[in-house]
C-alpha cells in the first residue's frame, strides 16, 4: 500500500487549495478547516487563509490523507510502451503488412486545437520526433480542425483507412468524451469499426480511459509520434499475419 | 533600458507596410460586407430577432435587392416612404412586408429621412466616449502595464461575479472570452447568455451587463475598469458597432487573423476591418492586435520577425482607419520555450524593440500559454518572468497568465494569484528596467537587429508580391488561404457608384489612399 | 451550505498536490487518480505526474469535492475584535483598573522564535503598531526564548503578573501543543490560573485551538500588538469593576 | 554588470576589519578551550561513548588536571607510559583510571608517543581532500550557482533518502540541519540518529550515512554532490575534526554568531573558531558564514551595512586562519520586504556589491524566509526572484529557497519544485546579468555605495573600541553581550607556557599577528 510521502513514509502528507464563496474572517479560516476535514482529512493546518475579493476567500491547506493506494493492482498499460525508431517501424510494416498503412487525423467536433494531431502526423514531427508523413510505411490524410464524427466516418470509410485518429483538446462540460464516444458509435453503427485501429489522443487522454471509450489505444501530454507510429505498426502487422 | 536600433531599418519597414496595405485599402474603397450593413443598421437603431431568434440587422440586410448600394440607402426610402423608424422597418421586413426599391425616392429625400438616425447613431458613439473620458478623468487608472484577466465561465452571471472579484483583485481591464467558434457565426447572438462553451457569447445585452457591473466596482475602488470582448470574425463590423454603443473600452481586432486562424475569406476580413477600425477610431476603443497566434502555433523563436512585420501592418491599416498611435494595442506574446538556455534575453529583446519602434502605442503584452503544462508551480514562475519583462520593458496592455493555463479556463481564485503575481513582481522590480542598459552590441542587441531586419525581409518579399498573393503563397504562420475561399466570401459585394454608408462618411480615416 | 468555488457556485472545485513514492509510469497516474477517487473526490483529473527522483512521483490534480459546509453555524470568535488605540487602551486601564498591568512574555519549551512575541512586546511594535512596552498601562517582563514552563509559571507567581503571553512557533511534531498544554497545566496545579489571563500565540495558532487548550485567548499571524492590548486591557477592567 | 565602487572606501574597509581582528586573535593565541581539546583527542582517533552515552573525548578532557597544558601532553605522557592507543586511553579513563602527571612523562618523549597518532590524524584529513579533489575532478559539478538544500526530518535514514532524491533532482549541495539547539550542546552526539526536532542531530556517524549516500548518488549522476553541516556552535572545533575525517565539503561557520544568536561566550566562540577554521583550511572545507541572521531578525534594508560589515570581519578573521578566500562562503541573504516598491534593485545592489568586494570568494547566498508566509503560490515567485538576483550577480553557493519556508521543513516534494525553480529561472535568464549594465550614478549604485559607507562606519567604530567592547555594547544585531558571559565560559582557559597542540602546530595559518 502506498500513501502520500511528505517527509517521511506513509505520512500522508498533501498539499490543497480552493476557493470559498465567503468573506474572510478567522471563522473563514474555521470553515477551511472542517471542509478538509469533511474529506477526510487528518492534522489539517489552514496555512493561509485570505480575502481574495468582496466575498471569496482563498485558502492553502496542508493535512494528512489515511487513503492508501495497492499499486501492484493498477493496471494501466500504457499505449506508448518501447517504441521503435522510424526505420524499425517502416521496416516491420514493409515486411509484414507489405503495403503503406493509410491514417487519417481529425480534431473532431469543435474542437480547433490542431498543434496537437499536428505534432504526430506533420513531416516536422515533435521534439526531434519526426511526424507520420515522414514514415515510408504511412499515408496520411490530415483533415485539420473541427471536422464533423460524421464528415470522418466518411472520410474513412470512402477511403478506407487502416486507422483513425482523434484528437481533442478542449474538455470542458465534458465535450472530450461526447465527442470521443459520438466517433466511436458512429464507426460501430456503420459496422466498419472492426475494420480499423481507433485512436484517441489529447493532454487529457489516458490509455485507459480510451480503453473504456472502446479505443484501441490512447495517448496524453508529451505523446511522440514514433510512440504512435510504433504503436499501429505492431498492431496492424500482427493482425496481417493473423489472416 | 534602450536598444540602439537602426532607424532606417524601422522607417524601409513603415514604408513597406504602408506601400503594402495601400492597395488593399483601395480594394477596400471599392467594396463593402454583409456585415458592414448589418453594422450601419444597427447604428440607426435596429436591434432584437425575430420568432426564430435571427437578428433583425440579418433580415433587413438579407433581404436588399441591391447590396451594392448600401443598406442605408433602401432603409432611407423607407423611412421616408413610410414614416416608420429603423427598427419598425426592421421588424416589418421579418414580418414578410418587401423593402420599397431604393430608386424610387429621391435621393435628397432618403438621405433626410434616415439623418436623424445616424445622428443619434453617432451621438450615442459620441456619448459613450465623454462618459469614458470623464470617468477616467475622475477614476484615474493605476500606471500601467494595466493588468488583464479574461472570465470565460460560458454564463454572463457567472462572469460578472468573476469580473468584479478580479476588478478588486486588482484587474484593471476585463475581457470577456467568447464562446469557442463565435467568430464564424455569421451573425451576433442576442441577449443575456448562460450557455457559452469555453467562453460567453458576445451579445450586445451582455456588454451591457458587464459595463454596468464594471461602472459599479469602478466607483467603489476609484478607478475605472476597461471592458473589452472580440470584434474579429465574420461580425467584426457590428460587434465595432456594439462595442461603440455600449461603452466597450478595447476590443480584439486583428487585419489578417480571421483569414490566417479561422479561414475567413480575406476580403470579406479586410473590409470588415477597415470600417471597424474607423468605428473604433470615433468610439475611443483601443483595439488590441492578434501577433500573439504566430507564436502558439509555431516556434517563438523562429516566429519574431513575422510578429513584427504584422506590427507594422497592422499599424498602416490602423493609421489608413484614421485610428491614432494612442488606439493602436499592437500584440505580442511571451512564448518561448522556458526551458531555452537565455530565452529570457530573447524576449526582452523583442519586447523592448517593439516599445521603441512603437513609442506611442499601447502595446499589448499576451501571456506564455503553449509551453504552460499541468504543472501550475512551474508555470506561475513562467508567468512571473513574463511579468518582469513587461514591467521592465513597459508594455501598457498586460495579459496576465494564469498558473492553470493548461488545464481549465480560470477559475475565480486562480485569477487572483495571476493579479498577486503580476502585482508583486511589477512592484518590486517597478523601476528595474529604467536602472539597467542594454550592452551596446551584445546578444539582446543582436537579437532586435536579428528580429528587424528579418521584419524587414518579410515586408519586402510582401509588398512585392503584393499582400494578398503572399496570403495565398502561405507567407504568414505557414498558411495559404485562397483570395477567394473561406468563410464569408459570399458576404463581400462591390459598391455600386450610387453606394452610400452615412456612417462610414461621417467617420472619416483615410478610405482612399493618402 | 457552502463548497468550493471553482468558476461556478457550488462546482466544490479543489487543487491537491502530493508526492507518491512510486516511479513515474501512466500506471502512477493512475494511482494518484484512484488515492484522489478514494478521498472521495470526483471528476479527478490528474494535470500533472512526472518523476521528481527515483521512485518518487509528483501529482497535481484538480478535482471536485461534494463535501459542504453550513457556515452559519461555525463558531470562531476572533480574539481580535474591534481593537482600541493606545490611547483608549491606556485610558480604559487607567480609568478601570487604576494601576499598570503586568504581562510576562516568553517563548516557552525550546522554541527560540522571538520575532513573534518581539513584535508584540517591544516598544518598536509590528506593521507601524507600537508594542506593549510603550503604553502607559502596562509593565511588560519579556523573558525572551527557550522559558521552560517552570521557569515562566514561578516568574509569574513572584512578580503576581495579570497575564501570560507565551508564544510557539514550532509545530513539528506537536511540540506546540505539548508546551501550551504543560503550562495551563502546571497554572492549574499551582492554583494561580484563576489569577491571571492566559494568552497563547504563533502562527499557527487559533484562538479555538487556545480555548481548546484552556486558555483565554489565542492569535495567530498578522497579529498586531492593539489587538493584544485590547483584549488584555477589555478582560481585565471588565474583571476590575465586576469585583 | 559591473557597479563602480570605491576602491579607497573597499580598501578602508579590510584594514579596518583587520585591525579589529588583530587584536582578537592575538588573544586566541593565548587560550584554549575544552572543544579544541576534545578536537585534538578526536584528531587522535578517540572516539565512542561510555555507558552513560558520554563521548570519550568529553570524558578524557574533563579529566585533564591541567587543560592549559592541552590535552596532547596528557595524552602523549599516557601513551608513553602504558603503550596504548589514544582510544585506550580515553576508555581506561571512563573506566575511572586517572590520566598520569606530564610532568613526568619528559618533552621529547611525550611527544613521539603521540606522533604517529597527530600523523595519521593529517593523513586522514588530507587524504578525504585528495579524494574530493579526485572525484571533483572525475565528476565535475554544474555550473555554479550550486544549488542547495537542506534536509531535516530528524531521522537520519530519512533524510538519506531525501538528499539522493534531491541530488536527482539537481542539487549539488546537501546540508543536514541539525536538531534545535544541537549547538548549545556541550559534546557531540554519537552515532546513527532518528529522532532529531527540527533537525537530524550532527553526529561522526550521521556524517558517514550520508557522505556514503551522497559519493553512490554522485557516481550515478557524473557529478560530486557536495555534503555540509553546521559547525557553529559549543563544539565548533570538534564538529570541524569530525567533518574533515568524513569528508564534508562544507561548514557552517561563523565568528559571531554564536555570540549574538546563541549567547554564547564571545571568548569561547573566538577560540573555537580559530581553530576550526584552521581545521577547515587544512581539509579544504569552504565555510558558510551567517550574515543571513542580521536579516532574519530585523529589516533588512537597514541591516544591509551591518551584513557587508561582518563579511569584512569574517574575512579578516578568515585569513588569520590560514583560509584562501577560496575556502570563504561569505552569507548574504534575500530578506527584503517583497512588498516594497522597487526592493529588488536594493537587493541586486547589495549581493553585486558582495560579488565585486569579494571576488574570489565562493558566495553563499540565502533564499527569503522571514517575509514567506502560508502562501506558497506567492513565496515561489519571491524564491524566482531570489533566484534571478542569485544568478545574475554571479552568487555562488546558492541555498534554495522553498515554497513552504513558512509551513514545515521541507517535504521530498517542496525540494523538487524549489530546485525546479532554480533551474528554470537561472536558465532562461542565465546570461542575462552578463549582457546588461547598471545605470552609472542611477539607484541600484547609490544604494551600493549608501550600503559600502555605512559597513565602513560601523566597522571604524568598532575598531576604535575593540570588538569585545562593540559586542558588549549591542553594536551587532542589537544585541549586548557581556565578555565573560554567555554559555560555555567556564570551557575556557589560558595556555599555559607549556602548552602544547600538535594540530594547531601543523595547521599553520597565523596564529599570530602577521
Ligand atoms: C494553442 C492554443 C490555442 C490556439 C490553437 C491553435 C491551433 N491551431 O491548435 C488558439 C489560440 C486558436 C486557441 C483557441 C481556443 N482555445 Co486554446 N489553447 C491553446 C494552448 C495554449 C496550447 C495547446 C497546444 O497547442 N499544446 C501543445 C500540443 C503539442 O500539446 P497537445 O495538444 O497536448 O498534444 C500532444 C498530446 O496531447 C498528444 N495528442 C494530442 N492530440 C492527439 C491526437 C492523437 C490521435 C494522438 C495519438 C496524440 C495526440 O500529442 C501531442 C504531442 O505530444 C492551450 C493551453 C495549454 N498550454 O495547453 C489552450 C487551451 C487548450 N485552449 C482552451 C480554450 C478554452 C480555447 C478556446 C475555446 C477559447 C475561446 N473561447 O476562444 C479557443 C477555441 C478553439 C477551439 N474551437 O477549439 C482551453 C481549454 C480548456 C479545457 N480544458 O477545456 C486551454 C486549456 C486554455 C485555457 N486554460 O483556457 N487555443
Ligand atoms: C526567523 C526564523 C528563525 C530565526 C529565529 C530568530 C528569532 N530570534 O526569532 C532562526 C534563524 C534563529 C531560526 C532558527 C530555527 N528555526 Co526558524 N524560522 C524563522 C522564520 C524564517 C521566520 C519566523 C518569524 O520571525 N516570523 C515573523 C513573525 C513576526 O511572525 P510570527 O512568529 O508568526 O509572529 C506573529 C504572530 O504569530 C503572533 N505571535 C507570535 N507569537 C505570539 C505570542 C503571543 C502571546 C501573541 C499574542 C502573538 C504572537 O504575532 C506576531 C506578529 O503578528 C520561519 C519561517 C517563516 N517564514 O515563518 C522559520 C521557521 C519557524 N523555523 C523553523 C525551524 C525548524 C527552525 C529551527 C528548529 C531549524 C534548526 N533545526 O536549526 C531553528 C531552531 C530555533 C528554535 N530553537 O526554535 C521552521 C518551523 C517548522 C515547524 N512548523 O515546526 C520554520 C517554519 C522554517 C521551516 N519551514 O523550516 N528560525
Ligand atoms: C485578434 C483576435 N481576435 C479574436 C480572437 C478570438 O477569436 P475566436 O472568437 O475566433 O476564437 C483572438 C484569439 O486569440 C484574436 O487573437
Ligand atoms: C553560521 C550559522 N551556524 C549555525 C547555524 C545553525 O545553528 P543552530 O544549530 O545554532 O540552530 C546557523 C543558522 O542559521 C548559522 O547561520
Amino acid at each position: 500500500m502506498v500513501r502520500p510521502y511528505g517527509d517521511t513514509h506513509d505520512d500522508g502528507a498533501v498539499q490543497l487549495s480552493f476557493t470559498l464563496p465567503i468573506a474572510w474572517s478567522e471563522a473563514a479560516d474555521e470553515a477551511a478547516r472542517q471542509l478538509a476535514v469533511k474529506m477526510g482529512l487528518t492534522e489539517v493546518s489552514v496555512v493561509e487563509g485570505r480575502a481574495i475579493a468582496a466575498g471569496f476567500s482563498f485558502f492553502v491547506v496542508y493535512a494528512r490523507t489515511p487513503a492508501a493506494i495497492e499499486v501492484s493492482t493498477i493496471r494501466a498499460p500504457s499505449a506508448a510502451d518501447a517504441p521503435l525508431s522510424m526505420e524499425q517501424v517502416d521496416d516491420l510494416i514493409a515486411k509484414r503488412v507489405g503495403r503503406k498503412l493509410k491514417v487519417a487525423g481529425a480534431c473532431i467536433g469543435t474542437d480547433a486545437h490542431t498543434v496537437g494531431i499536428d505534432a504526430i502526423l506533420n513531416m516536422k514531427g515533435y521534439k526531434g520526433d519526426y511526424g507520420l508523413e515522414r514514415y515510408q510505411g504511412f499515408e496520411v490524410f490530415n483533415l485539420g480542425s473541427q471536422i464533423s464524427v460524421e464528415d470522418l466516418v466518411r472520410f474513412a470509410r470512402e477511403r478506407d483507412v487502416d486507422a483513425i485518429l482523434a484528437s481533442q483538446v478542449v474538455t470542458q462540460k465534458g465535450s472530450d468524451i461526447a465527442n470521443f464516444t459520438a466517433l466511436a458509435e458512429l464507426l460501430e453503427a456503420e459496422n466498419v469499426r472492426e475494420r480499423l485501429l481507433l485512436i484517441a489522443g489529447g493532454p487529457r487522454v489516458t490509455n485507459l480511459l480510451a480503453a473504456e471509450l472502446g479505443y484501441d489505444a490512447g495517448f496524453g501530454r508529451g505523446t511522440l509520434p514514433s510512440d504512435v507510429a510504433t504503436f499501429i505498426a505492431r498492431r496492424l502487422s500482427d493482425a496481417a499475419s493473423r489472416r | 533600458m534602450e536598444l540602439r536600433i537602426d532607424q532606417n531599418a524601422v522607417a524601409g519597414a513603415r514604408s513597406l507596410a504602408a506601400a503594402i496595405v495601400d492597395p488593399i485599402v483601395d480594394f477596400v474603397a471599392g467594396h463593402s460586407t454583409l456585415s458592414v450593413e448589418r453594422a450601419v443598421t444597427r447604428l440607426c437603431g435596429v436591434d432584437g430577432v425575430d420568432g426564430e431568434g435571427v437578428p433583425l440587422p440579418n433580415r433587413l440586410v438579407d433581404a436588399l435587392a441591391r447590396p451594392g448600394l448600401g443598406v442605408a440607402r433602401a432603409l432611407g426610402a423607407a423611412l421616408a416612404e413610410t414614416g416608420r423608424s429603423p427598427q419598425q422597418v426592421a421588424e416589418a421586413v421579418a414580418a414578410g412586408e418587401p423593402l420599397p426599391d431604393p430608386e424610387r425616392t429621391p435621393e435628397g429625400a432618403l438621405r433626410a429621412a434616415l439623418r436623424s438616425h445616424v445622428d443619434a447613431g453617432l451621438a450615442r458613439i459620441d456619448a459613450a466616449r465623454g462618459t469614458r473620458d470623464a470617468m477616467l478623468a475622475r477614476l484615474p487608472q493605476d500606471e500601467p502595464p494595466l493588468l488583464y484577466v479574461i472570465v470565460a465561465s460560458g454564463n454572463i452571471y457567472e462572469d460578472r461575479t468573476a469580473a468584479v472579484a478580479a476588478a478588486e483583485a486588482g484587474a484593471q481591464i476585463i475581457a470577456v472570452i467568447r464562446s469557442t467558434a463565435q467568430s464564424l457565426l455569421d451573425y451576433v447572438p442576442y441577449g443575456a447568455t448562460t450557455e457559452g462553451f469555453g467562453g460567453t457569447y458576445a451579445t450586445q445585452e451582455n456588454f451591457r451587463i458587464m459595463r454596468a457591473a464594471l461602472d459599479e466596482i469602478s466607483e467603489r475602488l476609484g478607478r475605472y475598469v476597461m471592458l473589452t470582448n472580440y470584434a474579429s470574425g465574420l461580425c467584426m463590423p457590428e460587434i465595432a458597432a456594439t462595442a461603440a454603443l455600449e461603452r466597450l473600452d478595447m476590443l480584439l481586432n486583428d487585419s489578417m487573423y480571421g483569414i490566417l486562424f479561422r479561414d475567413i475569406n480575406m476580403q470579406r476580413t479586410f473590409v470588415d476591418q477597415h470600417f471597424s477600425r474607423q468605428l473604433n477610431a470615433r468610439s475611443g476603443i483601443v483595439i488590441n492586435t492578434g501577433e500573439d497566434n504566430y507564436l502558439t502555433t509555431a516556434d517563438a523563436v523562429e516566429q519574431a520577425p513575422a510578429v513584427l512585420a504584422s506590427q507594422f501592418v497592422n499599424e498602416a491599416f490602423a493609421r489608413r482607419a484614421g485610428l491614432p498611435d494612442a488606439q493602436m494595442g499592437l500584440g505580442d506574446a511571451y512564448e518561448i520555450d522556458p526551458d531555452l538556455r537565455d530565452g529570457f534575453l530573447l524576449q526582452v529583446a523583442q519586447a523592448q524593440l517593439a516599445r521603441q519602434i512603437f513609442p506611442n502605442a499601447p502595446l499589448k503584452y499576451m501571456p506564455p500559454t503553449k509551453h504552460m503544462t499541468g504543472n501550475i508551480f512551474k508555470g506561475h514562475l513562467i508567468d512571473a518572468m513574463f511579468n518582469l519583462t513587461s514591467v521592465m520593458t513597459h508594455q501598457t496592455i498586460h495579459l496576465c497568465g494564469m498558473l492553470t493555463e493548461a488545464i481549465h479556463t480560470p477559475f475565480l481564485g486562480d485569477r487572483a494569484l495571476a493579479l498577486e503575481n503580476a502585482r508583486y513582481v511589477m512592484n518590486t522590480a517597478r523601476s528595474f528596467g529604467d536602472e539597467i542598459e542594454i550592452k551596446p552590441g551584445g546578444r539582446i542587441e543582436q537579437r532586435a537587429h536579428e528580429v528587424l531586419s528579418g521584419a524587414v525581409h518579410i515586408l519586402s518579399g510582401v509588398a512585392q508580391r503584393g499582400l494578398m498573393n503572399a496570403i495565398e503563397d502561405g507567407t504568414f504562420a505557414d498558411v495559404r488561404r485562397p483570395r477567394d475561399g473561406g468563410r464569408g466570401y459570399d458576404g463581400v459585394f462591390v459598391k455600386e457608384a450610387a453606394y452610400w454608408n452615412p456612417f462610414a462618411d461621417a467617420l472619416g480615416g483615410v478610405t482612399v489612399r493618402a
